[in-house]
């Protein structure tokens, strides 16, 4: 485990949409050891309110120790982020957590919806790297949230967009969308990040087309070493009995078919 | 926004405009001071009334914590008889309803303040502080569950207006408390007080406080306040006022939501007097954009 | 006057419970693990004493997620001690932790008395485990589904029970969820405990007003961090003068200086929790906090500070 | 209530201290020497209460005060980093303010950050043609603040430091009598500020020298406006049966008679 607390530099912070923010940051140690699907943990307050790190998957990494991070403001931490301009210093822990395994020379499918274009983003990069033909699926509420949409199409990915309101691509959610390729496309390892509803979804589609299937959730964290057992997410075991993963330390990324989709555990 | 119904009917004779009130002894009336026309809360609540003229602690009285603030005030009053004189006339003139706070050693007390109120009239409940940790160590009737049931049922007797009982947080069990205080007569609960807490001068090596402990308030304890409320609302069938750490609309939706009928912001009105009005208003924003017209639509939401 | 202190010559040592601590400061059980999430950030063996998540007899899974809630200067939790069991922590976890020379705490939860007895006799003969920490703020079953803590003849009863079996030190775990905690320190002080921690977190909840439901999935939780510190020296303030044995201090330390609070109000060593989850070095940091607080103040020994608050 | 301010100039003094300059134009005309405001110029949630300052200047012509700080917690850090054209929330003018004599001589007795209310009065002083003797001590010279200010308004400013540098470290009232007896100075009335031990050294020299010592008082504040009771002092008050109440610094104060007041 090679995690690094550090104070990194901003080198660049910019809105991209309503909301949304990019943050690049100078961490070369973190960048080294980083793979797609693992997150950093970020102090999000120089006070003790708001207390807690905030979880952000790592969304890009460049060649010179940067790494990118693209997150939504919902709350004081992130508003606190958002604040934060280039020559600022952030502690940062990280890289953490499992990430998605990355075969080579296959045919995968990554499947995001809205913000869940953040892990996946990376994972693309890394996914031709490996020499793997990469059909990406990208679905949001409308043309205003599909970002990063310049920097995909300069990839050497097949890109595919979807909206909910039909002011870009396919007119419908981004799940549907990929149900027509599978119908005629197979696909070695499917991945996929994005709203709960969409990733049960994704995982319902990967069972019935019997496909290796990965998604990355989120949850409310606290150390984000595994230490505190905060940010459980319902698995299901080899009987179908119910048992708590950490997401930090378990995850944030797991197989599909491992994890418990019913609404909520009771 | 004419359309929407923010009154809140506690016990019958006791229908607040809406439901936002100060918390006892934070906010001051008639001084011209005033952020806003108090007539525009849902009920003013007094400084506790004792018996007799009470000083109240040694200074220092005030030390702030992460998110909160510890007072060792120690109820200062000036007695219920100056109370009448010089204070009641002017709180009368508002346009709202009044509530009397009040604070005493032993249940006795309690009922001669109520018994010289009683002669007054425009009072529309009296509020019985049995659980200020600063009063120190007296008959511990506001977490004792059985001297809590005496004490309501002595002052019950001399009181013919509705009986707001005021519980400590510093119990095992809150809703046993709340369930002894329903029991014995009471009309209405106020959940919760403050909890006792310390700090200490690492420099000079002494308690901060001039009364050592003091009464711990703010947003720091909104979670135990909020639980407390959770507890009592589910636990007894007489109203509850949800009381601790309320500094924006949303804290005060999270109180309506887990059953409270109203509320009080104490701490806040330090940081910003005018941050009841703005409740009021967000409470009014809040139902408007999630189409509800009745406060008492919200009330309980969070247990259904 | 002040006098000058040189660092190198600060004692830091305090004994607890026939213990020595090379140091007062330990991590909180439940906020650290089994210690191996934190030994990548920094050395184990600088640590006062080692504590560890609570074990019970059989394994937990926990309670259902969302466990965590931010709160102005706290955290709630509601883990539902989610652990592996007792056989697997002494199959698989105690090995790795008998490698470090400090301490180590196991903190251990029953639904019975009878399971806190079985606990306390497996782990003193598992060997490597320096002392038992008994979380009595727990909820029973057996008994009718009140908290042992709460009560001070039952905290007494469970601590009386581990005492006789076995011969580590006993170190009792109060709640502060009660009207007077000093009833039941005296209790379980007078049951046979070596020392006491103080406090456990204070219950609390929180509602998503946007679900309109509550914001943890098991309603209510334990709040923790700074917000309850007031309320956590308050209570050691008290313990302190009620019982004669030794008082390990938390509850929102998150400096050193809130260390320093602890000590003067009577705590023999302190815990660090939520500290830990907002900033993993924070312990280390406390420690050295310490030794620049006692140089500062001109003094040579930590043992100085224990109690010292003048009334 | 709270109105907006604007920060006109952010003055880093040796040492410690700083002087935040804000235009608040209604506050600096209704504003009399003595009085304070309540400020809060942070967005931190673990800072829950607004904080007291005591005036140092108030400028009526340029509606600006000035607000002599010392840097010694969370929320006096968080007010040294804001920048000119910053805003921040203030209520004022509050408090009693200091009552001063139609005529003749005053003396300013005050130690460390304690000279800060001082200030205003010896500005307004000499502007109303009151002669001005002012006495400042503190540990050491850079301790000291405003006495370039000071000198400007008063006929004479005596220094002490505890470790010698100036005047031997002698006490102020020790001073303040040679000044009375030596040069036959009459003082009509003391302010003083910053430290119990001078209020009460006035004590004896009231009758002596026929003058009235006022005291301005400091204490943990949170509502400011006299409702929560917080900042209280023991003053001596006829009528009750202890003899005694306690008053509010924000209120009642934060100047009082320094006879009146129990220590």
């Amino acid at each position: 485990m090679l995690i690094q607390n550090m104070e990194a530099e901003v080198l660049a912070a910019r809105q991209m949409g309503r909301e949304v923010f990019l943050l690049k940051l100078q961490a070369p140690a973190v960048t080294a050891a980083a793979q797609p699907g693992q997150f950093v943990h970020i102090r999000c307050s120089e006070t003790m309110d708001p207390l807690l790190r905030r979880p952000l998957s790592i969304h890009d990494v460049g060649d010179k120790g940067e790494i990118v991070l693209l997150y939504q403001v919902k709350g004081r931490g992130t508003a606190w982020l958002a604040g934060r301009e280039a020559g600022d210093k952030i502690d940062i822990l990280g890289p953490i957590g499992r990430g998605f395994t990355l075969p080579a020379g296959k045919r995968v499918a990554l499947v995001a919806g809205g913000l869940g274009i953040v892990p996946l983003l990376f994972l693309a990069r890394r996914a031709l790297e490996a020499g793997n033909e990469v059909d990406f699926f990208y679905g949001a509420q409308d043309k205003e949230r599909l970002y990063q949409l310049e920097t995909l199409k300069a990839m050497k990915i097949n890109l595919f967009v979807a909206t909910d309101d039909g002011s870009a691509g396919f007119h419908g959610q981004v799940t549907r969308l990929w149900e027509h390729y599978l119908e005629e496309r197979t696909y070695h390892r499917g991945y996929a990040c994005g709203p709960r509803a969409e990733l049960a979804e994704f995982a319902r589609l990967a069972a019935k087309y019997s496909m290796a299937a990965e998604v990355s959730l989120e949850e409310k964290m606290a150390c984000g070493l595994g230490a505190c057992r905060g940010c459980a997410t319902a698995l299901l075991d080899a009987r179908g009995k119910i048992y708590y993963e950490n997401v930090c330390t378990g995850g944030p990324v797991f197989n599909a078919a491992d994890v418990y989709w019913g609404d909520q555990v009771k | 926004m004419k359309d929407l119904d923010l009154t809140s009917e506690l016990v019958p004779g006791l229908k607040l405009k809406n439901p936002v009130m100060p918390a006892s002894g934070t906010y001051d009336y008639g001084d011209g001071a005033n952020a806003f026309n108090p007539s525009l809360l849902g009920a003013i609540v007094t400084k506790s009334v004792s018996a007799f003229p009470r000083s109240g602690n040694a200074p220092p009285r005030i030390h702030e914590t992460p998110c909160g603030i510890l007072n060792a005030v120690g109820i200062p009053s000036e007695g219920v008889e100056a109370f009448r004189r010089n204070t009641l006339p002017g709180l009368k003139q508002y346009n709202t309803a009044l509530i009397v706070s009040v604070a005493g050693e032993t249940p006795e007390d309690f009922a001669q303040v109520i018994s010289c109120l009683e002669e007054e009239n425009g009072i529309g409940a009296y509020e019985l502080n049995f659980s200020c940790p600063n009063l120190g160590d007296g008959i511990p009737f506001g977490t004792n569950p059985e001297l809590l049931y005496l004490a309501v049922k002595q002052i019950r007797k001399v009181a013919s207006r509705p009986l707001i009982v005021k519980l400590s947080p510093n119990v095992v069990d809150i809703k046993l408390m709340a369930r002894q205080a329903q029991d014995a007569g009471a009309d209405i609960l106020t959940v919760a007080n403050t909890l006792t807490g310390m700090a200490i001068d690492v420099r000079r090596r002494q308690p901060v406080l001039g009364n050592i402990f003091g009464g711990l308030s703010g947003p720091a304890i909104k979670p135990v306040a909020l639980r407390m409320v959770w507890e009592v609302a589910g636990a007894v069938d007489i109203p509850v006022i949800g009381v601790g750490g309320i500094t924006d609309t949303t804290d005060a939706l999270e109180f309506i939501m887990a059953g409270a009928r109203a509320i009080q912001v104490g701490t806040a009105n330090f940081a910003n007097p005018k941050v009841m009005l703005e409740i009021i208003e967000g409470i009014e924003s809040y139902m408007e954009e999630n189409g509800f017209t009745r406060l008492a639509d919200i009330v309980g939401l969070a247990r259904r | 006057m002040k006098q000058t202190v040189n660092r190198s010559r600060v004692n830091l040592e305090v004994q607890l419970a026939g213990l020595t601590l090379q140091n007062p400061v330990m991590p909180a059980s439940g906020t650290f693990g089994f210690g191996e999430e934190y030994a990548p950030l920094f050395d184990l063996n600088r640590l006062g004493a080692i504590v560890v998540k609570t074990i019970t007899l059989q394994p937990l899974i926990g309670n259902p997620p969302p466990r965590l809630m931010e709160t102005p200067c706290g955290v709630l939790n509601s883990i539902g001690l989610q652990n592996p069991g007792l056989e697997v922590f002494i199959r698989e976890k105690l090995p790795y932790l008998r490698r470090f020379s400090p301490p180590l705490i196991v903190n251990i939860a029953g639904r019975t008395i009878d399971e806190y007895a079985e606990l306390a006799e497996r782990l003193s003969a598992a060997g490597g485990v320096a002392a038992l920490e008994v979380n009595i703020s727990c909820p029973n079953v057996k008994e009718g589904g009140i908290v042992f803590g709460t009560v001070p003849d039952m905290a007494a009863r469970v601590t009386a029970a581990v005492k006789s079996q076995t011969h580590l030190p006993v170190i009792v775990k109060l709640t502060p969820n009660v009207t007077d905690i000093t009833a039941i320190a005296r209790a379980v002080e007078e049951a046979g405990a070596d020392a006491l921690s103080l406090i456990n977190t204070v219950r609390g909840m929180a509602i998503d007003i946007k679900t309109r439901r509550p914001a943890l999935a098991n309603i209510v939780g334990g709040l923790s961090g700074p917000a309850i510190k007031p309320v956590a020296l308050y209570a050691v303030w008290q313990v302190a003068q009620a019982v004669k044995i030794p008082l390990i201090g938390m509850g929102g330390i998150m400096t050193s200086r809130d260390a320093v609070e602890f000590l003067l109000a009577g705590a023999t060593a302190v815990a660090v929790g939520t500290a830990g989850l907002v900033n993993p070095t924070a312990i280390i940091e406390i420690i050295a906090g310490l030794e620049d607080y006692l140089v500062e103040q001109g003094l040579n020994d930590i043992r100085e500070l224990i109690g010292a608050v003048q009334i | 209530m709270y109105v907006k301010g604007k920060i006109i100039e952010q003055r880093k003094l040796r040492s410690e201290y700083n002087i935040l300059i804000i235009e608040q134009a209604e506050i600096a005309r209704k504003a009399r020497p003595g009085q304070f405001i309540m400020l809060q110029a942070w967005e931190r949630g673990d800072i829950v209460l607004p904080r007291p300052f005591s005036l140092y200047r108030i400028l009526p012509a340029k509606g600006q005060l000035h607000i002599l700080y010392k840097i010694r917690g969370k929320a006096t850090l968080e007010m040294s980093r804001r920048i000119p054209g910053e805003e921040v929330k203030l209520i004022g003018p509050l408090g009693n303010g200091a009552d001063l004599p139609e005529t003749g001589n005053i003396a300013l007795l005050g130690r460390g950050i304690g000279a800060a209310p001082l200030m205003a009065i010896a500005e307004t002083a000499y502007n109303r043609g009151l002669v001005v003797y002012t006495f400042l001590s503190a540990r050491k010279r850079e301790l000291i603040p405003g006495v370039v200010d000071f000198t400007r308004y008063s006929s004479k400013v005596v220094l002490s430091t505890d470790d010698g540098e100036e005047n031997e470290g002698r006490l102020l009232t020790v001073l303040l009598e040679e000044l009375i007896t030596k040069e036959g100075i009459k003082i009509k009335t003391v302010f003083t500020c910053g430290s119990k031990r001078l209020a009460q050294g006035l004590l004896p020299m009231e009758t002596k020298y026929n003058f009235r010592a006022y005291v301005l008082l400091e204490e943990v504040m949170a509502c400011g406006i006299g409702s929560c009771k917080g900042c209280v002092c023991k003053v001596r008050t006829p009528g009750t049966p202890e003899g005694h109440a306690y008053k509010r610094v924000c209120k009642d104060g934060p100047v009082f008679p320094a006879s009146e007041v129990i220590w």
